[in-house]
């Protein structure tokens, strides 16, 4: 073991072939690493195919808890020869490229400056399993056992998984236990392990949990009382209601009669599934739909419908790249303008934008709580890599004295005292008017909803002063809006720069990374993080409070400043935007080094930077 | 759900069983064209809800975009509607009877509303045997927007402006059957003889019931040459039999003549009698009704009445398997599993 | 004759019931002042629905050429007891109401400060008609007729359009001459005519015709040689449609065979609308669509493709008033952000905004040069008023020697000296690429079109290098559209003022009428009318040059404003909007108080005028 | 539009009549999943366009999402190609058939694509009858998403989950009879002998030729239960009749049983033979197909094959009564009416 060996710091990185099992080997990998006390973050990076083709994994592993992404990989578990010189390229100098040596591995791929580990994985399996199934999958567990030799992971933590994982299968157990033995043991007889990149036991990761967005948007759903999900599939949504309807088929069966207390329909398209949500939410239920960007625009005149009719609707959008077809199996933040003003005509829309699992949780069961209350379309922005990658996060929590706060509805007793309903009045003065459901009154309370401009008590009109009204309260609704959805979170007390910075959603794990490397550097910003749209008061007043902020986003067109600068009376130079849009969730250096070329820049030109021209990174 | 029955009853005026007057069941007063089909059908709506002695708050009435989707303004005042987007109304209404299986739904739509922008989402919805009442008011053209023709225009049929429409024609009844759906019967907004009863057997059935009910658009394609006009309808209509619905309770007094006569009893108990026109059909047979369908087409004959019936349909909350209490009234208890629960879930996350 | 009567200004209001045959009565009498020389400029308010409900006809006449709408009737033709009480309400102090005095009006109609002009149009034509059907339809002429004598009007001009109106139904002409007579004649007897506000022939209307938007808008397409129009009815973009295929029926029949050298199909929806036209592009056809704001929406998914995918693709909105099903028969901008940034994912279409129907119908035809030569979306962004209404207008022009620009098409012989042909390669650098159409050539410049992400070869590709090339390529393109939209046009030679105003499409009759009534009153403002979206650098320039800049738009949500805040670096607090959104065009009046307010409160508080706090007027 | 010959020849190479090797007909390296039944249907589609020896840049192939509207980037890369959106292929396709009426037109899709998200626009560009060869990629699954259950699985179809189908198939066979396709067939993807004549026929037919062919996904619903998997499948087929596809050009010299045989004259001079296996169907007679489909279905039967056909069938230019030559060769001469006929439009708005 040399002395200047690097302790719960590197990126590891799977290359495989999708539809080989590969995924299951790889997830009990950084499972191990969480479970040895060592933060860790996985993403897959998968084609938008079934089986066959080139498939990534890439664990970073980092004790200190940084969790974003990080370029340069330490070492490289090469699989898949299609990829091999992709792959090999990809390592750091001084790193290692780990791959099956049953094959002779090719001039071609010789590189002077890192290391190579052959592992003849498959020559190992073939020896020791009969079917080839068997041998195909057990070369995953083969090339684990291995990584448990040269960066010393305790092996019996790996075995108890196994146990765990094989408790209804218990045969396949001792077939694994020997796969495991294999690799380990042929890397500890034939390379010097362990590596000088190695993990050691911490106790850094509490009582968090490692759990994808996805679920966890899902399990806040089911704990919000969502009784209605109606979905079509699409990568990278398609888990939120798969997950919803595991946890619902265990959690949600009524005792005495077997039968389900939920409704989930597989519509036939988007436009569909987001009638049904609206149909059920119309009628009183809590229901929801999860989809990503073309699905947005699929559902786009329903959003409208629900904006304007104001009815409840919880909607998930998982962003991944666009636009169109775009990339659906990378990720991105670039929905933001399309889901805030979703549909024709003047419309705003609610967003909330959760950066970990456990704030997908809280978000989502927020969400519903926000939709009834406001009587608006809200829109969790998720997106792929914290959707359906495993994030280490908080457990999460439920308060059992929460109860849902289902809004202005009026029951049969409050409309029997009522002396004329109307359906749009604004009684409270807050924008935000009383609803009823269907069959609560046998001859008071009725009304008709729709989409056209109607008066206060929901009768059609083309009067133009009436619309001026009614459109106008729901300007006043917005601004109701502002007291209702989660305020920005600020990472001091106060400030201490003329440099801020504003990030959202899954940005925030680099950003906070590049926050500290850049403290450790001497520039030190004043940070936000901003968790919805509408914004409230104190996002202005936080740039306002800055000569510069710097706006991280994931997309191309800057749509989050956007925002800033519609809703907000903000000088737009002052707004200069970090970002990353390649479709692979953005790092801490990337964030780094876009601030140190700003900076540079703004010390050569005095005050005008001109963030307008510049190209992405 | 509350059922709290009217508080002032005028003494003279004709009551149902329940307390209500027709004049409760009426809507606002109707802005289409004076003879408009559509008004016919929103009067047997009307009548058959008050023979029926539907609560009207038991009732929720849906509509896409057109002039047939604003009749629901015209009937019903004390129920709730729901006039969403055009062709989209199939989804509101699975999401409303998801959220509401206790309710009656009764949707009314067009046939560009059904046929053309909605064709997707009509056969869904039946596909799904949602549980709910299907009304197209067809007249084969879009009548809102000025009379273009519809997807349901017979090829050849000649609209108002003297074009000759091209294509071939969607049937919505041989559409449905083909599809499976549960109920499936075509009338005539003129003949409120048929169209009264129909409606309630159709209220009454517990899956998708569909009626296909020509309605002719007097302003636009009412002229000679439609194939939706008053005229050409009533030269060309075949009833497949004369109806009768009998609720539950009342006794069956009338008799029927021997070979000529069916009955369907329905789930509620309540009975369908047929005095069938046709020897050959039996409503309860999928197949059958295809084929007199198809042989009425060929001799050019528009077949109405109740066509096909599946006594022992389901609906989608069977094919779902729900509880039986309607999920939006279900609060805390029974849908939160609560922190304990939540803390064997994360336990499963490390 | 009073001495001190108004001559050739003011406005005159029809209140009809629709589906009575009043529309072609009221046309008349508008295209009898025009026909007299003076600018006038007719408005249908109607409702959405087909016969029995009330529709105005408002008529402003103004010598001076001031075609925006004008609030205050001079004179309302009240033939819709139904709409009575509206009605007489709306007549200005000393204004006249004129009605069917068969019955008796009642007293609670009485107004003491209104002339009340009582012509018995049904007895008259009860008197001398037969038929219900012609008694009930010659009531219009006759009011006509009487509006002739009281107002002035040249009762040969009229005599003559009803000579060419049926020239093909001679034996209709003598009745409608009895009726036009019969009121002529019974206001000649019984009211002093002409009354103090009256019309005289000017030479004021040149070589100017009156046209509605859409028609002029079709014929534009039907110039640039569109051969495929693709749509689906919605209120008010389905005149587009229809006058195209009247003027291709009589202008694109193929005199050998008698067959159509275009195809128009009713499509089932709007995406099948787009979808054909964005087939019939791809395949090189010149090719259209036309639609309102629930189209817009429900096109998205397919406008992102086209984006994407880079499909040349003309979209008609007629925009309506909003969201959702709305008001379906009023007037509005308020697609304007659904439109720019239709769809999921970084997009950005090109807008244009037509302000006349001469320019609807210029704008369109460019339109089809534009989509081709950028290869992307270009969305007309008309309106209601536009589209719907007659409009006086310069003539159409159109210059024979006018090539067709079809872009960056190669054809077989270029493909055959191509050593390699890539579809996404940027040859010329300018972000626009060289496209081949289907059946060019058997073995060369094939490619795949697909909406998901691809390298310069039209290859399928997850790679995020690739991936930023292209959408950054997109966003060269974007620069290189700015060159080729239509540039904004100035009102002065050079600036003068310390303000600015920035109006667009259907705003500018009335922004030009209030800039004069400004001067009038001593405020000067320079003016700018912008005509597309991307933004060219001149806008920037005319913001920075002024210390405020109204934008007058009629949305709720300054929507345009929006724009310019997102695409140029400037000051948003700069930008003061002059708002109009109850769905009916905006007046010079509207657009003159609420720019006295803003500079009132910008005299009362020094430099801060707080634009975002106010309320529309 | 130019015809140009392939410059190199391989004297080696077997090659069509117009001096095309099969090899010019293929396209990019499959990637979907080994033994999937959509890469036979493009090996289908590669024989018969090389032996009718259709020239590549005649052929335009389109299609939705999904593993099936993948294939077109692996079979016929001298194609233009248009991989689109989910479900909108067919408003495409008549987009690009009214701009081009010369090329030949290549559908694909998937059932997710045209039975769900895509329906209407099926049922739309079918009763256009726009000339084209519409192919279902039939797995009863959404395979690129995962395998959840599509339209048109059966019920009681069990998905490799293990969970049950509850719902009624759409079959988009009986579907497309009922709204009046002029060629409807059936196929199997592991039966390249039937396929292949069935692919040549539906290009020479002069309207919207569908064909709805079964191709199980390998990975998703190929388990026991399912009704779409290869096993199933085979234990069910039941053919129509053995078919042979005779250019024009060709004599005919296979001699057919008397009362056996049928035979099909296409516009263009060509011949479907069938040879028939049940004697009470007419493949040119609607209603005769569609009970014949509906005897087959009671049975349990999956019918394969030519089911009906309608040889004298137009297309959608016919409908609509455009020019002979291709729209998108038209220019300025032909469109533009110049300035003289817009000063007499003005004249009009005066
Ligand atoms: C998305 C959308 N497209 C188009 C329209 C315009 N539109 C309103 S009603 C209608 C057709 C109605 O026809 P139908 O359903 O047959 O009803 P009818 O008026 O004939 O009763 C259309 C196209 C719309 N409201 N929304
Ligand atoms: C608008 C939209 N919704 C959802 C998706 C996701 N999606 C991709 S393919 C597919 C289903 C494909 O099923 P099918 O057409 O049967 O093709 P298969 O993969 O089975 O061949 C879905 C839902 C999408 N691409 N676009
Ligand atoms: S236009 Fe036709 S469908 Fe509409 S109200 Fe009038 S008659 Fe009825
Ligand atoms: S998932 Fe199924 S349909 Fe898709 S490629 Fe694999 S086997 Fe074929
Ligand atoms: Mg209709
Ligand atoms: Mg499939």
């Amino acid at each position: 073991m040399s002395s200047d060996s690097v302790v719960n710091d590197m990126v590891i990185r799977f290359a495989n072939v999708n539809g080989t099992g590969s995924a299951s080997a790889n997830d009990m990998f950084s499972k191990a690493i969480f479970r040895m006390g060592i933060p860790v973050s996985p993403k897959n990076i998968f084609p938008s195919n079934i089986q066959g083709l080139p498939t990534w994994y890439e664990v970073r592993i980092n004790e200190k808890g940084y969790l974003g992404r990080r370029a340069g990989v330490d070492l490289l578990v090469g699989v898949n020869p299609q990829s091999y010189a992709k792959d090999i390229a990809a390592v750091r100098p001084g790193g290692y490229f780990m791959y099956d040596s049953t094959k002779k591995l090719h001039h071609e791929f010789d590189r002077e400056d890192i290391h190579y580990i052959g592992i003849p994985m498959m020559r190992l399996c073939m020896e020791n399993f009969q079917h080839p199934r068997q041998q195909q999958l057990f070369k995953n567990i083969v090339y684990v056992g291995a990584l448990a030799a040269l960066l010393d992971i305790e092996i019996e933590v790996i075995r108890q998984m196994i146990r765990e994982q094989f408790s209804h299968k218990e045969k396949l157990i001792p077939p694994n236990f020997k796969a495991l033995e294999l690799g380990f043991e042929y890397a500890q007889a034939h390379y010097d392990c362990p590596l000088d990149i190695r993990v050691e036991r911490r106790d850094n990761v509490g009582d968090h949990i490692m759990i994808d967005g996805n679920t966890a948007t899902a399990l806040g759903a089911l704990y919000a009382g969502v009784t209605v999900a109606a979905w079509y599939p699409i990568t990278p949504s398609t888990s939120v209601v798969k997950a919803f309807e595991t946890y619902a088929k265990r959690l949600r069966i009524d005792k005495a009669t077997g039968k389900k207390k939920y409704a989930i329909v597989q519509a036939e398209d988007e436009l569909a599934a987001v009638g049904m949500v609206i149909g059920a939410t119309w009628n009183g239920a809590r229901a929801f739909t999860a989809t990503s960007g073309p699905g947005i625009s699929l559902m786009s005149e329903f959003i409208g419908l629900a904006y304007f009719a104001e009815i409840p609707l919880v909607l998930v959008d998982v962003q991944r790249g666009g636009p169109s077809t775009g990339m659906p199996t990378r990720t991105q933040q670039s929905d933001i303008l399309s889901a805030a003003y979703a549909s024709h005509g003047d419309t705003k829309q609610v967003l909330l934008f959760p950066s970990t699992p456990t704030e997908c949780f809280e978000m989502a069961a927020a969400a519903f709580d926000l939709a009834d209350r406001l009587q608006t379309p809200i829109i969790l922005m998720s997106d792929l890599d914290l959707g359906m990658n495993s994030h280490m996060s908080p457990p999460l929590t439920w308060d059992d004295e929460r109860r849902y706060d289902l809004g202005k509805v009026l029951n049969a007793e409050e409309l029997e005292k009522l002396e004329k309903y109307g359906r749009y009045l604004d009684v409270d003065n807050d924008g935000i008017c009383y609803r009823t459901l269907p069959g609560t009154h046998p001859t008071k309370g009725s009304f008709f909803t729709r989409g056209t401009s109607r008066d206060e008590y929901a009768r059609y009109t083309e009067d133009g002063e009436v619309y001026v009204r009614i459109v106008n309260r729901l300007l006043k609704k917005w601004e109701t809006a502002k007291r209702y959805v989660p305020a920005p979170e600020l990472y001091q007390k106060e400030n201490r720069s003329t440099q801020g910075i504003i990030f959202f959603g899954t940005s925030t794990y680099a950003a906070l990374e590049a926050l500290t490397l850049l403290k450790e550097q001497g520039m030190e910003l004043d940070a936000m993080r901003i968790k919805a749209f509408p914004f409230d008061k104190t996002v202005e007043q936080f740039i306002e409070a800055h000569e510069q902020v710097f706006i991280i986003e994931q997309n191309r067109d800057k749509q989050f400043r956007s925002l800033l600068v519609n809703e907000l009376e903000v000088y737009p130079k002052k707004l200069l935007t970090i970002l990353n849009y390649d479709g692979m969730p953005i790092t801490a250096d990337t964030i780094v080094h876009q601030i140190k070329d700003y900076l540079l820049m703004y010390a050569h030109n005095g005050r005008h930077i001109n963030n307008h021209q510049r190209k992405s990174l | 759900m509350t059922y709290i029955k009217p508080k002032f009853r005028h003494p003279g005026l004709k009551r149902n069983k329940i307390g209500f007057a027709k004049s409760d069941y009426e809507g606002a007063i109707s802005t289409l064209c004076a003879g408009c089909g559509h008004d016919s059908i929103s009067g047997a709506i009307i009548q058959a809800c008050y023979e029926m002695a539907i609560e009207p708050h038991h009732l929720a009435k849906l509509s896409g975009i057109g002039c047939s989707s604003k009749t629901p303004t015209y009937f019903l005042g004390n129920s709730h509607g729901f006039n969403s987007v055009h062709g989209r109304m199939p989804s509101i209404a699975t999401g409303a009877n998801l959220a509401n299986r206790d309710l009656i739904y009764l949707g009314v739509s067009g046939d560009g509303d059904s046929a053309s922008i909605g064709l997707g989402q009509f056969c869904h919805v039946l596909r799904r045997n949602l549980n709910m009442v299907y009304i197209v008011m067809n007249n084969g053209c879009y009548g809102l927007t000025k009379g273009q023709d519809s997807a349901t225009a017979d090829p050849g049929s000649v609209s108002k402006e003297g074009s000759n429409n091209a294509f071939q024609a969607i049937d919505l009844v041989g559409l449905s059957l083909e599809l499976g759906a549960t109920f499936v019967a075509r009338s005539f907004s003129g003949d409120k003889k048929q169209l009264v009863p129909l409606i309630k057997a159709a209220m009454s059935h517990p899956g998708f019931a569909f009626l296909d009910i020509i309605s002719p658009c007097v302003t636009f394609n009412n002229n000679p040459g439609s194939t939706k006009s008053y005229d050409y309808v009533r030269e060309h209509i075949a009833a497949t039999s004369r109806l009768d619905f009998v609720p539950e309770e009342k006794e069956i007094t009338v008799s029927y003549e021997e070979g000529t006569s069916a009955s369907v009893r329905l789930h509620d108990g309540s009975l369908i009698h047929l005095q069938k026109l046709s020897p050959h059909w039996d409503p309860t047979d999928r197949d059958s009704a295809m084929n007199h369908l198809q042989k009425a087409k060929s001799h050019g004959e528009i077949l109405t009445g109740l066509l096909y019936i599946d006594p022992h349909s389901g609906d989608l909350h069977q094919l779902l398997d729900t509880v039986a209490q309607p999920l939006n009234t279900l609060r805390e208890k029974e849908l939160c599993p609560g922190r304990a629960v939540l803390e064997e879930i994360n336990a499963e996350y490390r």
